[in-house]
């Protein structure tokens, strides 16, 4: 038997697997083909103070090996969230839950950890800082340490639960900003978010995306994210979830050796809706392969020997 | 939503860039005429959507136009070839909403797939329904002889005039009496053309939009409607005349 | 007949196809098997002062959709190439060569382009910055504007030649970088260079590389190096050359329609060694199906409109 | 070079793990023994590189061992599939060189696929060189009977002693006189272990490397060498015993 429990700054989850924020909704299509509580956790959609609307199509491109989405990070809005969506998840997943929060300035990102603060279900905040700051000229939070560091005290002073600051990989050094939030008391960080991408359609001559630019997510971005999860794994203490273009128990494994504690799996979900479910029954497979009776002593496995 | 194997039975070229595609598997996921599959690709990251044509308790046909490299190679494999299929995607029409009602069917180019399987289905209900089908010409159509054979009154509209009344599908639709009820597929342009004609005063329009997942998990297909946003994929595609906002 | 040239700072190439640096040796293995005088230009290995090894094996690891190397800037140095590989250049190819220059110090950058102020094949100078600067603790001179720009000052100084930075995709910002280089005279750009990503093999548990990292390059990169080069046209006047994951005539004109003058092909030359010679024979059935008959005019085509 | 496509005729599992593929195409480029092929295979970017284990005018043997996903896709694939191959790639093996001199042919596990190729064409040229074969087991061994058929001084070693001697081939090549020419591939361990033993006096070393191009132009695939770093898969993968550093 292999012990597939692992720990996230003192939240256990079963198994390290979790749909990442975006691709899995807030759990509701996924249950209709499978038992939601085989999974370790489950990230929501992002979610911000107001509703929004999100960004006009088109929103999806595919790529090679990935896609881009400009979804613009559509959600009825923290309150409707709580009201509407929380009731719902607690039927559907006795798990924890990873609520994402975005935000557009510091007040915002404050306000709505602070209505998470009596959500039982959402065990820990994932404060997603690929979010344009309206207060400094749409530069984004997480690509300049000293504002993903306001966010994150912002957060920390007002939320006991554990605090994870999710990170843009679109920056010179991601190990810099990963150090910035731990300083301010993270508990935890996830990365990677998407890397800015567009492509253009031959037809209108005109980029595929209303939005011009997108966030490329699937297998393509995968030696990416595993070197900035292994480049972070060397600069902090606390634990990271791994995430971007994990598909597969193997690429979770290679994730977590790198120095992920959990594994985040997004777009896979989108092209294969079984896709964290068929991960999970392949990663006991996988552990014996690799010798480890205990999935989390994978995590950062590649950094001695 | 089913996630099956289909089996590529037989493919069939209508035009230049069109073709019939019947595939073997279970069906049994699909419940209405206008609900869609989402079919992976071998080397393509995304799946394909397409409306189902009309479909058996294990045979789905499909009308596909090469649109991209993609939908190339689709109607190209060779009869055996399985796909990895998301099968019974989508809410479809609704027929009977339309009963009692002056109904027509309104198709243009590729969008006249899934008018097939919704005749047949509105027929077997006791139905009969106008169908006003819209092709660039002559040489572009397709399918005219099944919608023939049903003894609908069939109506067609070609841009070159070369079958049918010269123009649009609007430019038939306009000659209809008052209060016409329609079930719509076709481009935006003209769904947006159809729904604001004075005549017509109620529907349902299938729409399209570029899809990650198909089955409502991303929101990447999204439009504004009067009820806010609604997924293409999972409260579409087809909407009501009421909840469309362009 | 579709009129295939383009003009990079003065320099008329005959089409915009453009093996990139590194997957091109100095073209000896290319011409074994057709014509190099099909190709717009190619761009030769960077070439550094002395001879450089490279790394250890190994230097290759797949990913999804592309490849890492870690070759490591492995070359006979600046002299053996002006002395050993340019008269041969000279009898396989009569186009101009881009000459890709890689330096360790601002001196060493600005002696090598000197030494190529007098190779006529030579007819633009390709900086890689994407070099650890040895003197400000191995940073990347590519990654700091202030850096990028005194190069650009160093080479400008010594050379009459058109001087192309080539410009690393590993920033926060790829716009102020190329602003940097073009204020200090460079008459052209190109990017990106690789995006750096890891592998880990997972029977040793170790990353595959023995540099631990590599570069990430093929189609996987795609969308990044169109979002970038879009970025960067906006942001300067300076013809650019665009390059990641292009294998196709379609994709290139994809690269031009976001504001490439030329397009660089690089890892495509590696797996399929006709790649640029079929681009090259696709391309006028592209501008036709586009409508243009001069391809020239596809350069930023994307943003008008 | 040459790129071209060739065929699967026919694939045969020899042990657990490895498999004898058949593949018909155009072979002219193969012209020594010990070079290889570039495989490209559906969905992955890299080719894979396998030497050639024996030619004819039309038809290419190769022993693919099971190392990874891509040669688990290969090995399975049906005949009549189509693969684009560069073929013709590396120097291979320069029997001449070993004219005269006590030949000992060294495989260890599925570095012994040249060593077929190598047979045929020493014997052919009048030459019988000593072949020593390197398994795990006798389970995991495999052309061994392909060998013996030749009538060459044949040893065996395993690890467990299952056939032949237990031990490596190098605690067999020991037992062999002074001045040994080997012609050797398999694991670098292996090379390496043989380079260095006291009789071994000569030889070629067939190499492997992760290539990305496998024809010289990306120098991915460089070892170091007494004559400075050489690529793998055009100045090898075969090297001379004196040009080899560790
Ligand atoms: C609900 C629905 C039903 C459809 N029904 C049919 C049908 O019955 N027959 C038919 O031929 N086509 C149908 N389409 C359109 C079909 O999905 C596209 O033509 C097809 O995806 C193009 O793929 P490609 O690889 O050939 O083109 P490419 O342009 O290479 O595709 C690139 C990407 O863009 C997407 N894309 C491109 N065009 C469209 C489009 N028009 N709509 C949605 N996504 C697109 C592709 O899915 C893919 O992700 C339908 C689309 C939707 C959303
Ligand atoms: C010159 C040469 C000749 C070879 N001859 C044979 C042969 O005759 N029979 C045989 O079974 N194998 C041979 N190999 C090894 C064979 O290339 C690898 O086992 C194979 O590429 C593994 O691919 P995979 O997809 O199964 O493994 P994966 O590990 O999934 O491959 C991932 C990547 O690593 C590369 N890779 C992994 N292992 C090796 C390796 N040992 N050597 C080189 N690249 C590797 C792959 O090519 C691919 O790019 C040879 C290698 C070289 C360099
Ligand atoms: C359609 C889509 C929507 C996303 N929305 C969010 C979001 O709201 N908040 C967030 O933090 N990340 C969001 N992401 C990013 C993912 O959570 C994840 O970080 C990224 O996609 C990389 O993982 P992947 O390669 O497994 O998809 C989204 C990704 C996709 C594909
Ligand atoms: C094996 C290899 C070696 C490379 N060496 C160099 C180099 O010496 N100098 C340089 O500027 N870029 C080098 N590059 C980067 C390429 O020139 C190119 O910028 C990058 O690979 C992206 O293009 P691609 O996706 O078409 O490969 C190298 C790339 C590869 C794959
Ligand atoms: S395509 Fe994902 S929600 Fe519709
Ligand atoms: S693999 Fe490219 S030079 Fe050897």
């Amino acid at each position: 038997m292999v012990d597939l429990s692992v720990n996230l700054a003192g939240v256990t989850l079963k198994n390290p697997i979790i749909p990442a924020s975006g691709a899995f909704g807030y759990g509701r299509e996924f249950a209709e083909i499978y038992d939601l509580n085989i999974l370790g956790s489950f990230s929501w959609k992002g979610t911000t103070a107001a509703p929004r609307s999100g960004n006009p199509q088109p929103r999806i491109a595919e790529t090679p090996g990935g896609m881009l989405n400009a979804v613009g990070l559509q959600n009825p809005g923290m309150d409707a969230v709580i009201r509407e969506e929380v009731p719902g998840i607690a039927k559907l997943f006795h798990g924890p839950v990873i609520a994402n929060v975005g935000g557009f300035t510091l007040e915002e990102y404050a306000e709505n950890c602070r209505k998470l603060e009596d959500v039982e279900q959402a065990a820990i905040l994932e404060v997603n800082i690929s979010c344009p700051n309206v207060h400094a000229g749409g530069k984004n939070f997480g690509c300049d340490p000293k504002a993903a560091a306001e966010v994150t005290r912002a957060v920390r002073t007002v939320t006991k639960k554990p605090v994870f600051m999710k990170l843009t990989p679109n920056v010179t050094d991601i190990a810099e900003i990963a150090r910035a939030c731990e300083a301010e008391g993270a508990d935890g960080l996830c990365l990677i978010n998407t890397l800015l991408g567009m492509r253009i359609d031959l037809n209108t001559r005109r980029p595929i995306l209303a939005n011009r630019t997108g966030g490329l997510s699937g297998p393509a971005v995968f030696p990416v994210a595993v070197r900035m999860v292994w480049d972070v794994y060397e600069a902090v203490k606390i634990p990271i979830i791994g995430c971007g273009g994990v598909d597969s128990a193997e690429t979770a494994a290679e994730m977590m050796l790198a120095g992920a504690a959990a594994v985040e799996v997004g777009a896979a979900n989108l092209i294969d809706p079984y896709a964290c479910k068929t991960i999970i029954e392949d990663l006991p497979g996988v552990c014996k392969r690799l010798g480890v009776t205990k999935i989390s002593e994978l995590t950062g496995g590649a950094h001695h020997g | 939503m089913k996630q099956s194997k289909f089996a590529i039975v037989r493919t069939h070229k209508l035009t230049r860039d069109v073709w019939e595609l019947v595939l073997a598997g279970d069906t049994s996921a699909v419940t209405a005429p206008g609900q869609f599959v989402n079919i992976a690709l071998p080397g393509r990251f995304l799946r394909r959507p397409i409306s189902v044509c009309n479909w058996t308790a294990d045979e789905l046909t499909l009308l596909v136009k090469e649109a991209g490299e993609g939908t190339r190679e689709l109607v190209r494999m060779a009869p055996g070839t399985e796909l990895d299929v998301l099968s019974g995607l989508g809410n479809g029409f609704d027929p009977s909403k339309a009963a009692g009602k002056n109904t027509v069917l309104v198709g243009g180019g590729i969008g006249i797939a899934p008018l097939v399987g919704l005749s047949i289905r509105m027929r077997e209900q006791g139905q009969t329904p106008a169908v006003v089908l819209g092709y660039r010409s002559a040489e572009e159509s397709f399918y005219q002889a099944v919608f023939a054979a049903w003894n609908m009154d069939l109506r067609i509209a070609t841009e070159d005039g070369s079958i049918g009344a010269r123009g649009f599908v609007t430019d038939v639709l306009r000659d209809f009496p008052e209060d016409v009820y329609v079930l719509a597929c076709g481009p935006t342009p003209m769904l947006r053309a159809v729904h604001g004609l004075p005549n017509v005063t109620g529907g349902q329009f299938s729409f399209e939009a570029r899809m990650a997942c198909g089955f409502g998990a991303c929101v990447g297909c999204s439009i504004p409607t009067a009820g806010g946003p609604r997924r293409v994929c999972k409260d579409g595609p087809v909407f009501q005349k009421e909840e469309i906002v362009w």
